[in-house]
């Protein structure tokens, strides 16, 4: 093992940014130590499921289990999990980083900072209309793909049955002004109809119902599935974002009130499961973080891009909603930039 | 180049049934570019063979050999070892190929593995169409490159018929109809003239088939 | 024997050296921006452009969506970058006639406008050749009705003073998205940003849209701003009904805020322009430069279909690279990350300066071989040729190469070869083996 | 015919279906006991042969774990197998062997549960349709 104290580069954050940056600047020569929070490396994305149907379709998930499979390969990069950072002192290209692990402290240099320090699913509850922790049927997108994930099935979580007529809201927590979530999520309508998909593939006599404000584009074959999502018989779109969501106690269905644009009335539409489309909002922890490093916030609340030449990076998701693929992308890009940094120019 | 394509599995089946122990031999050449019967489809062959016949509960052995050309006499030879130890052999070279083997090991029974189909030129991968039936008097000079004698289904030497639509073929209507190839490919080499001039019919006795085999002599060649 | 997926080597394949030298082909500002990035860490880049200016897509655009700078200025700016750089060659009206050998020893023949043919050996070639746009099917007389550059191009050259077009005043204009068949958010990002300006400039715009695309880093902002200012914004599920009307266009649109569909009002936007964005598709000379460079090109001649794998910058190809509308067209912002993405991928692949082939790597047994051209046609990486070996004895023939005999055989490059054994699987003379 | 555990030769394409199969082990999903597992670089690497092959040397099922189509790390890797699959079935129909014996199954590197619930259920399939009479033991 190389000497950990040694390392010009430190990512905070070992999510799939922090992951291919990481490895981007392994590629060059760069000695890295990654620092992760939680256990083990992987974040949000690790989480999610393969959302295929006949064909791929370019959710990108899988792309994460590869990447951190070969950084689990990769000796020469320090990966320091279960790690926090407790200060920073020191400036421009030369940092000293105190972190926390298993309750010991330790200090690092660095002469160059990476903060991937990624985003925290929207929480759910935070919309009270819709229900989520009060009504169990109500779920959200991340507990779909966790469902699928882990348990390759999907179920209502009030009798375990497999639901027939499933509603996906859109924008939940995203293009909010009730909460200040002025920003579009950019992934929601993308994960949600992927997620159709691999369900009514999966289960084809289950039907989905999409309530959405607009629908967002997400890279080159979108537009062909999207096509494909509109041709589904079982799929029905409907614009027009619910204004709640009742239940039964006794059979646990439950009741969405929307504004029917098909029929042209407000209607209470009876559904056995409702799934929220949980936007992103910045990872609680990094704003300590970012107060740490001096690195402020942007308007939609996501980490400003600090002033360039001082060592200081930010890339992923953090720094504004993106998927996994524009998240790689920039990670890739953070690399180039960084070990132009280190050269000095 | 030869083409040639795998003989209905039943038919194969049934004539080795009175063998235990067979040589496939395949041919590196023509049948391997088609993929009729080069290593690779004569090794599938050769297994599933193995598997039907135990199937049977009659389990056939298959030794496998694949020389490079089977239509020479010294390829052929190489395989004598082999074949003084089995019962048949299955040969899946193309017609020229499994006489080879019947000419050199006359107590043999060669049984061929493949129908070859024709002379042919790969249009796309994995798809082969004739172009050349060895009529032993070759006109193409005068039909813009185009065998009227491989491509017409009337073997038209004037043509076309009076069934040419659309530049398709009567007989089967997704063909081309030679004679439309013909016309156009004169007409865009400026050769259109030539299509005045009446072919006369075949002399088909110059290379005739009734006295036996066709036959190529080069005593400037012969050791 | 199913088992026996790979066979073992004592001898590694012969790493290959890489000069840092590197071909972009198209020079937008993808291309632009590759090549300052790659020329500051020393590499000698050579842009070939097609047209006769740098800058591509972009000289169209004079404002961005997110920040307050001239979009011509920054790219002049960028552009006298590059154009100075000592290490950057910018040929112009240059076109790629041929693209021969693989990683390492690739041979490019560049022709020019002037009819001048230059022979380059780049280590990687990047391609960022943009796409194209096309005057969206608008009304026939083409009165009026105006492209979204055209607005551009109008709101930048009449700066302080108030809109007008041929001459009249521009008092309403509405903007007219999702008429063309695609979904992408430029059109949504464009029409906004415009919209907010020409506002500012006292007009009356309306947007209308059947969904607006805001999936951009603080566009759900400026919609809100836009709406602040008084810009209409209207959704529709069928598309608008334009007419001429006295001097201006009138824009036809149910009211879809009446939930009941008879109940709806038609809404009548008199309009002095309406605005529809161009259409972006690939360009046709696209199809050409694949041919060339044994690229694989995807939905509507785009280059590359989706694949997850390839992780957006890389193509079927070792060492060649793609970025930008030229796959796909994006906003800026995002056309940029991709190309220092692409920086990155370069910079890895020339550091140390060789590459050693990691992977399984398939081999051809010259003796073996039927030259059936099997392994050519399936190769989705354009790894295997077919080549002249030194001795003619097709039964003895030695791997090496010596150009001046007629025998041939099929011969995998280690250096362009990924290993997948698609090959392997497919030679009906079982004469490919996998290498580990 | 209780006692009869079909073997299964599975297999499995670096880039999809081994990930699969790790994650299945990692959680610790059921696969049958009769496993044998080939990792291959790419689907597009399974010759038709190695299919039969697999059959005649003692299998009594042979799954093909490949990635999702326009999901090829090496783009027609997949697509080829796909082909070749349907060549092998074509062969196997002229032997006589039911074509449930040989299937593609579509996995990403994160599916290891569709992994370990596919091969239960060939598993069962396979014994209800008994031994492979076709191979050599």
């Amino acid at each position: 093992m190389t000497d950990e104290n040694n390392h010009p580069v430190l990512i905070i954050g070992g999510g799939i940014s922090g992951i291919v940056c990481a490895l981007e600047l392994y590629r060059l020569g760069v000695p890295v130590t990654l620092i992760e929070k939680e256990a083990s490396l992987g974040g949000l994305a690790a989480r999610f499921c393969c959302k295929a149907s006949e064909a791929c379709n370019k959710c990108f998930a899988c792309v994460v289990d590869k990447k951190l499979k070969e950084i689990s390969e990769q000796s020469q990069i320090s990966q320091l999990t279960g790690a926090e950072i407790t200060g920073v002192a020191g400036d421009q290209g030369s940092y000293k980083v105190s972190l926390a692990k298993a309750g010991k402290v330790s200090e690092l240099e660095a002469a160059a900072i990476v903060v991937a320090a990624g985003i925290d699913p929207y929480e759910a509850s935070g919309k009270g209309e819709y229900g989520y922790g009060v009504i169990k049927n109500v779920v959200t997108a991340r507990d779909l793909e966790e469902m699928l994930r882990f348990q390759g099935k999907i179920y209502r979580p009030s009798d375990g049955k497999l639901p027939q007529n499933i509603a996906f809201i859109q924008c939940v927590g995203s293009r909010d002004e009730s909460i200040g979530n002025l920003y579009c999520s950019q992934v929601c309508c993308a994960y949600a109809l992927r997620l159709i998909r691999a369900i009514r593939h999966k289960y084809p006599e289950v039907n989905a119902t999409f309530l959405y404000m607009d629908i967002q584009p997400a890279g080159a074959s979108f537009h062909d599935f999207l096509n494909a999502c509109r041709e589904d018989k079982g799929i029905r779109f409907i614009r027009s974002l619910p204004s709640r969501v009742y239940h039964s106690p006794v059979t646990e269905d439950l009741r969405v009130r929307l504004a029917d644009t098909e029929r042209g009335e407000v209607v209470e539409e009876p559904f056995d499961m409702v799934v929220l489309s949980v936007g992103m909002v910045l990872k609680k922890e990094a704003k300590p973080l970012a107060n740490l490093l001096g690195l402020g916030l942007n308007e939609e609340g996501f980490l400003a891009s600090p002033a360039p030449g001082n060592g200081i990076f930010v890339t992923g998701a953090c720094a504004g909603p993106k998927d996994i693929d524009r998240s790689i992308t920039h990670a890739k890009s953070t690399a180039a930039l960084v070990h132009n940094y280190l050269n000095g120019r | 180049m030869i083409k040639a394509e795998q003989k209905p599995f039943e038919e194969i089946l049934e004539y080795l049934a009175p063998y235990n122990k067979i040589l496939l031999s395949g041919c590196g050449a023509c049948v391997t570019v088609c993929h009729a019967g080069g290593e690779k489809e004569g090794a599938l062959l050769a297994s599933a063979l193995r598997m039907a016949r135990q199937k049977t509960g009659k389990p056939l052995e298959i030794l496998e050999s694949t020389p490079a050309r089977q239509c020479e006499p010294e390829f052929a030879q190489e395989l004598s070892d082999t074949i003084g130890r089995v019962q048949a052999v299955l040969s899946v070279s193309c017609g020229v190929g499994v006489q080879t083997l019947a000419r050199h090991f006359p107590a043999t029974q060669i049984f061929p593995g493949v129908n070859t189909l024709f002379m042919g030129e790969t249009v796309e991968h994995g798809v082969w169409e004739e172009r050349c039936q060895a009529c032993g008097d070759c006109i193409l000079e005068k039909t813009a490159g185009i065998c009227p004698i491989a491509r017409c289904a009337k073997q038209l030497l004037n043509g076309p018929c009076g069934g040419s639509a659309n530049g398709k073929c009567e007989i089967k209507r997704e063909t081309d109809c030679a004679w439309q190839l013909i016309y156009d490919r004169s007409k865009s080499l400026g050769q259109l003239h030539r299509l005045t001039e009446i072919i006369p019919a075949k002399q088909w006795g110059v290379q005739s088939r009734d006295s036996g085999p066709r036959r190529i002599v080069r005593e400037d060649l012969k050791v | 024997m199913y088992q026996k997926v790979y066979e073992s080597k004592a001898t590694a394949p012969a790493p290959i050296n890489l000069k840092p030298e590197v071909l972009i082909i198209g020079g937008g500002i993808v291309g632009i921006t590759v090549a300052r990035e790659l020329a500051r860490e020393g590499v000698q880049v050579v842009i070939a452009e097609k047209g006769e200016t740098l800058g591509g897509g972009v000289r169209d655009l004079h404002f961005f969506y997110d920040r307050p700078a001239a979009v011509q200025k920054w790219l002049g700016d960028l552009i006298e970058v590059v154009e100075g750089a000592g290490n950057i060659t910018v040929l112009k009206g240059a076109k790629l006639k041929r693209l021969d050998g693989q990683l390492g020893r690739f041979q490019a023949l560049i022709r020019t406008s002037e009819g001048r043919e230059r022979t380059l050996s780049p280590s990687a070639v990047v391609v960022a050749t943009g796409c194209i746009t096309r005057p969206a099917e608008a009304m026939s007389d083409g009165g009026r009705c105006i492209g979204s550059s055209e607005m551009e191009k109008l709101l930048a050259e009449s700066r302080d003073l108030p809109v007008a077009w041929k001459g009249q005043p521009v008092k309403t204009v509405t903007f007219i998205l999702d008429r063309t068949d695609d979904d992408i958010k430029i059109h949504t990002v464009n029409a906004i940003k415009l919209a907010v300006i020409l506002q500012e400039k006292g007009c009356q715009v309306a947007v209308v849209a059947r969904d607006l695309k805001v999936s951009a880093s603080g566009m759900e902002l400026l919609y809100r701003q836009a709406r602040g200012k008084g810009v209409l914004f209207f959704k529709y599920d069928e598309p608008p009904v334009l007419s001429h009307s006295g001097d201006g266009i009138s824009v036809e649109i149910p009211d879809m805020t009446v939930l009941r569909k008879e109940e709806r009002e038609t809404v009548s936007l008199l309009s002095d322009l309406v605005v529809i964005g161009e259409t972006f598709a690939a360009d046709p000379e696209t199809q050409e430069l694949c041919r060339v460079m044994k690229l694989r090109t995807g939905a509507g001649g785009a280059l590359m279909e989706d694949n997850p794998q390839f992780l957006r910058v890389m193509s079927n190809r070792r060492g060649i690279f793609l970025a930008g509308a030229c796959r796909f067209p994006q906003i800026i912002a995002e056309s940029l990350s991709e190309a220092h993405a692409v920086v990155q991928e370069v910079k890895a692949l020339l550091h140390g300066g060789v590459y050693t082939p990691v992977n399984p790597v398939a081999e051809v047994d010259p003796p073996k071989c039927a030259v059936c051209y099997t392994c050519v046609r399936l190769c989705p990486h354009a790894a295997i040729g077919v080549e002249r070996y030194g001795d003619r004895n097709v039964y003895s023939a030695p791997a090496e190469k010596n150009g001046d005999t007629l025998w041939q055989a099929a011969r995998v490059d280690p250096a362009a070869c990924f290993g997948c054994g698609i090959c392997v699987a497919e030679c009906p003379a079982r004469a490919i083996t996998l290498y580990q | 015919m209780s006692t009869f555990e079909p073997k299964i030769v599975a297999f499995c394409c670096e880039q999809s279906g081994l990930p699969a199969a790790e994650m299945a082990k990692t959680l610790k999903l059921k696969i049958p006991d009769n496993l044998e597992l080939v990792p291959v670089p790419c689907s597009g690497r399974i010759e038709t042969l190695y299919l039969l092959k697999a059959l005649e040397s003692g299998a009594d099922g042979v799954v093909v774990f490949a990635c999702y189509e326009e999901n090829c790390r090496y783009l027609q890797g997949n697509v080829r197998l796909k082909g070749r699959v349907g060549y092998a079935k074509q062969i196997m129909a002229k032997i006589g062997l039911e074509q449930e014996r040989l299937e593609i199954f579509h996995v990403a590197t994160n599916s290891g549960v569709k992994f370990s619930e596919f091969l239960m259920q060939k598993a069962d399939q396979l014994r209800l349709l008994g031994p492979n009479l076709g191979k050599i033991a």
